[in-house]
């Protein structure tokens, strides 16, 4: 699959892939499980994802989407980056809450890396803690408007 | 040449159930050591969690570790917050008035409703029943929205402070909460109901993880793990904290003590909660303003050490608090939750089961990680004389060497 | 094997009208006082600065206003406090606890963006752009 | 019964009571004796009629010793009492009740590897399973007042 990557971003063509069925893969790095409950009822039928076809992907190598949520503890963090490795190109990931974001509380905490930007780059940040089932969607739309009009971060980290 | 000696080498496959699975909402590390489809070991490996929050709260003044303290679990941080600032509380000799104490129980018991709604759709969408996950989620939005409505938000409830809560509810929040929980109530018995007689669940659920009231005791297991065997613990019967002397409740216990049981304690718990809310709309008690002025609360905090119970969703919660009367921050705050013992000490009850049984079991007690967060066990396997010794080879002494098939 | 007891809940489901919130379309019904995005109104911070110690997240950082904006004689120190939101953990303590109850409270949650925003341009909107400040 | 006569059988080993806030029974005993206590609470008292809830260990820096706290609930009055021991700081040793109580595993464990208190006997004490490896190298325990963490 050739898509043409110029200098990091991603074009039409890559945004094609997943523009109907973007899958998510939610990885826990350390939170303290208030945003994945909102990722969990984000997926319910009251807020129901599956009509931009959003849906939880069921192993790691057909997701599309990482959605991070939690402080990275430095133990999670090696698991973040091999799972970030093991998606298949276009792949971006979503930063869920104050804790994915910027460490939030635990940001001075000693096994805390305080933010998902500090071990996988990060597409989309979603403040909030936690977030409301409403926001994550809301964060995932935008996401994807953005990979339409294409100036969204690079898809691939800079190799196709 | 005859064939003389047949040597069967049957291997313990080890299946990691890593920090990401998809039924797992949280990482811990499940590495199961099976032969064939018996689970002969387990070892639970967590760590992932660990934010390291008591020497946290050690480097926070109080007031900050109120909302740190509320972070340590997101489904059940209205608990964790009552029992901290009821520690500081008894450290400063200051009580709430009656108001503040209904409206706390008030804030806590929505939460048990939403949090044992959520493990009991969690435990359908994990035997694979996801309509039954679907429709429960969609009926627990109904909670989620009470709570938005009581605290302020729908997950993250920071509403206690020393002294009173931080919101009141006047009568047109007391209506909406009224309308919301007498739509709730049917469908929690439809919902009992189905996990009564649905042939799938029973078929799955009973006698998977059978617990005896001797093995609940001495590895110190709670809640409902515990009143599922029978062992009848409750420390709002116990302790009588809050509100909890002049409201009418009673503790729910059953003695099958499987998985199905833990279930059902459940589910007749969020009845109880319901009933609680009820009686609790009608009865508030209207003394004086329980939200307290947060400008003029004390800086420095008395020499003096408290330990405080609560009953969390998930069984005990204790919080140890001390003070050494001279900084504005706390000395040691020591937070032991109730999946702390609830999960690290059940090594034993996998053994036997198989496979498929492992994530029935492990959502039957109810995890949450993030309360657990703490230690890796390996846990005391029966040394079962089983066909050929490699058997021991693999859950035994040798149990760490990984075989690759 | 006898009727699944959900079958009737899921043919009564397959009739009735679905139980979605068309969300981007149609706003969802969010309580008033959610706890959203807040920000100071510089017409009568002090800059006394006790929201940013109280703080849990330390998202509050006190900044000096920009020249060009005229700062109320109540702010001699001319430093206002700064929210990150993405540090912030909508625990409206600094509300709760600023003694001027300097802050606006907005039940705004739609905050995702490629960037973390603060609250800069919020607040600074609260002040009149007079003469060199 | 009420809970003074089922403890009468502690009092030779009690060097000091008071109690904890708000409340609670506080019993001060020697660190050798903690095995002695445990089995003589299992035979007295039966396993089904006690469990062993939280083990909180403190480190003094200024008395320059570390106190470890048992918290045990009797059952049928579910009431909590506490068992205090004082331990050396340079090394804490003190001996585990795990074959005793399989409860105290978590507890043991979580001391063992946040503060440094060692259990002569658990098996299972291992550092860092939730410490990252930095702070194991460096051989430090976060909880301890000087570990600058």
């Amino acid at each position: 699959m050739d898509n043409e990557v110029v200098e990091g971003k991603t074009t039409r063509r890559e945004y094609k892939v997943i523009r109907y069925s973007p899958w998510l893969v939610h990885f826990n790095t350390g939170a303290c499980n208030g945003c994945d409950i909102e990722v969990l009822a984000a997926i319910t039928p009251l807020y129901d994802p599956e009509r931009f076809g959003v849906k939880l992907a069921p192993s790691i190598r057909h997701g599309d989407i990482l959605v991070v949520t939690g402080a990275v503890t430095k133990k999670a963090a090696e698991r973040l980056k091999r799972l970030y490795d093991q998606m298949p190109c276009p792949k971006f990931v979503i930063a869920v809450g104050a804790c994915a974001c910027t460490g939030g509380v635990f940001s001075k905490s000693y096994p805390v890396l305080a933010g998902a930007d500090k071990a996988v780059p990060v597409s989309m940040y979603i403040p909030g803690c936690p977030p409301r089932p409403e926001a994550i969607l809301d964060g995932i739309v935008k996401l994807l408007k953005k990979l339409e009009s294409g100036e969204s971060g690079d898809g691939c980290g800079g190799k196709a | 040449m005859a064939v003389t000696k047949i040597i069967e080498v049957p291997f313990t496959l080890e299946i990691p159930v890593g920090p990401q699975h998809p039924a797992l909402h949280e990482p811990v590390l499940l590495k199961a050591y099976a032969d064939g489809e018996e689970i002969v070991k387990v070892d639970i490996n967590t760590g992932y969690n660990h934010r390291g929050i008591e020497k946290l709260c050690e480097k926070n003044s109080f007031y900050r570790d109120i909302f740190i303290v509320g972070r340590v679990c997101g489904i059940c941080n209205a608990v964790h917050a009552n029992a901290y600032v009821r520690a500081l509380e008894a450290i400063l000799d200051v009580t709430p008035n009656n108001r503040a104490r209904y409206l706390r129980v008030l804030a806590m018991e929505l939460e048990r409703i939403h949090s044992h709604m959520l493990i009991n759709a969690v435990m359908a969408e994990n035997i694979g029943f996801e309509a039954l996950f679907m429709n429960i989620m969609l009926d627990r939005e109904k909670v989620m929205k009470a709570k938005e409505i009581v605290t302020g938000a729908r997950v993250m409830a920071d509403y206690m402070m020393v002294g009173g809560v931080r919101r009141d509810i006047d009568d047109v929040k007391r209506d909406k909460l009224r309308k919301l929980i007498s739509e709730l109530r049917p469908r929690v018995e439809y919902y009992r109901k189905v996990f009564e007689e649905d042939e799938t669940i029973l078929k799955r659920l009973i006698d998977v993880g059978r617990l005896k009231p001797v093995d609940v005791t001495s590895h110190g297991l709670l809640g409902p793990v515990a009143r599922a065997s029978g062992v009848k613990i409750d420390t709002r019967a116990s302790d009588r904290y809050d509100a909890y002397n002049e409201i009418p409740f009673d503790v729910v216990t059953r003695n099958e003590g499987d998985s199905w049981a833990r279930m059902m304690v459940r589910w007749d718990e969020v009845l109880e909660a319901i009933n609680m809310v009820e009686y609790i709309l009608e009865k508030l008690p209207s003394d004086g303003n329980p939200v307290p002025d947060e400008k003029k609360l004390p800086r420095k905090f008395p020499l003096g050490e408290a330990y405080t119970r609560v009953e969390a969703q998930r069984g005990e919660l204790i919080y140890y608090v001390m003070s050494d009367g001279k900084g504005m921050n706390p000395y040691r705050v020591k937070i032991r939750t109730p999946s702390f013992n609830n999960i690290i000490n059940t090594g034993f009850m996998y053994i036997g089961h198989t496979i498929p049984d492992l994530p029935v079991i492990l959502t039957s007690l109810d995890p949450c990680i993030s309360c657990m967060e703490r230690v890796t066990v390996v846990d005391l396997e029966k040394n079962i004389v089983y066909k050929v010794s490699l058997k021991e080879l693999g859950g035994g002494k040798w149990g760490s060497r990984r075989y690759s098939i | 094997m006898g009727k699944p007891k959900i079958l009737d809940l899921v043919l009564k489901n397959l009739a009735s009208k679905p139980a979605t919130i068309q969300y981007p379309k149609e706003p969802t019904p969010v309580e008033p006082d959610y706890r959203g995005r807040h920000y100071a109104d510089l017409g009568k911070c002090t800059g006394c600065s006790l929201c940013s110690i109280e703080c849990p997240a330390d998202a509050i950082k006190m900044t000096p206003i920009p020249s060009g904006y005229d700062v109320p004689k109540s702010n001699p120190r001319k430093i206002y406090p700064l929210i990150d939101y993405g540090k912030c953990v909508y625990c409206y303590r600094c509300i709760t606890v600023c003694p001027f109850n300097a802050y606006i409270s907005t039940n705004e949650y739609r905050l995702a963006d490629t960037t973390m925003h603060n609250s800069s341009e919020l607040s600074l909107s609260t002040l009149k752009k007079g003469g060199p400040g | 019964m009420a809970v003074e006569e089922k403890l009468s059988f502690m009092d030779k080993y009690v060097v000091e009571k008071g109690f904890v806030k708000p409340n609670r029974r506080l019993f001060t005993i020697r660190s050798e004796h903690v095995r002695q206590v445990f089995t003589e609470f299992i035979e007295k008292l039966g396993r089904e009629n006690f469990y062993l809830s939280t083990i909180v260990g403190t480190d003094m820096k200024d008395e320059g010793r570390i106190r470890l706290d048992y918290y045990v609930v009797l059952l049928p009055e579910e009431e909590t009492i506490v068992i205090r021991t004082y331990l050396p700081r340079d090394n804490p040793v003190v001996d585990s009740i795990i074959d005793l109580l399989p409860g105290a595993l978590s507890g043991e464990c979580e001391t063992y590897d946040l503060l440094g208190v060692v259990f002569k006997g658990n098996s299972f004490l291992k550092r860092g399973f939730f410490i990252p490896q930095d702070l194991v190298e460096q051989d430090r325990y976060p909880l301890r007042k000087d570990s600058g963490v």
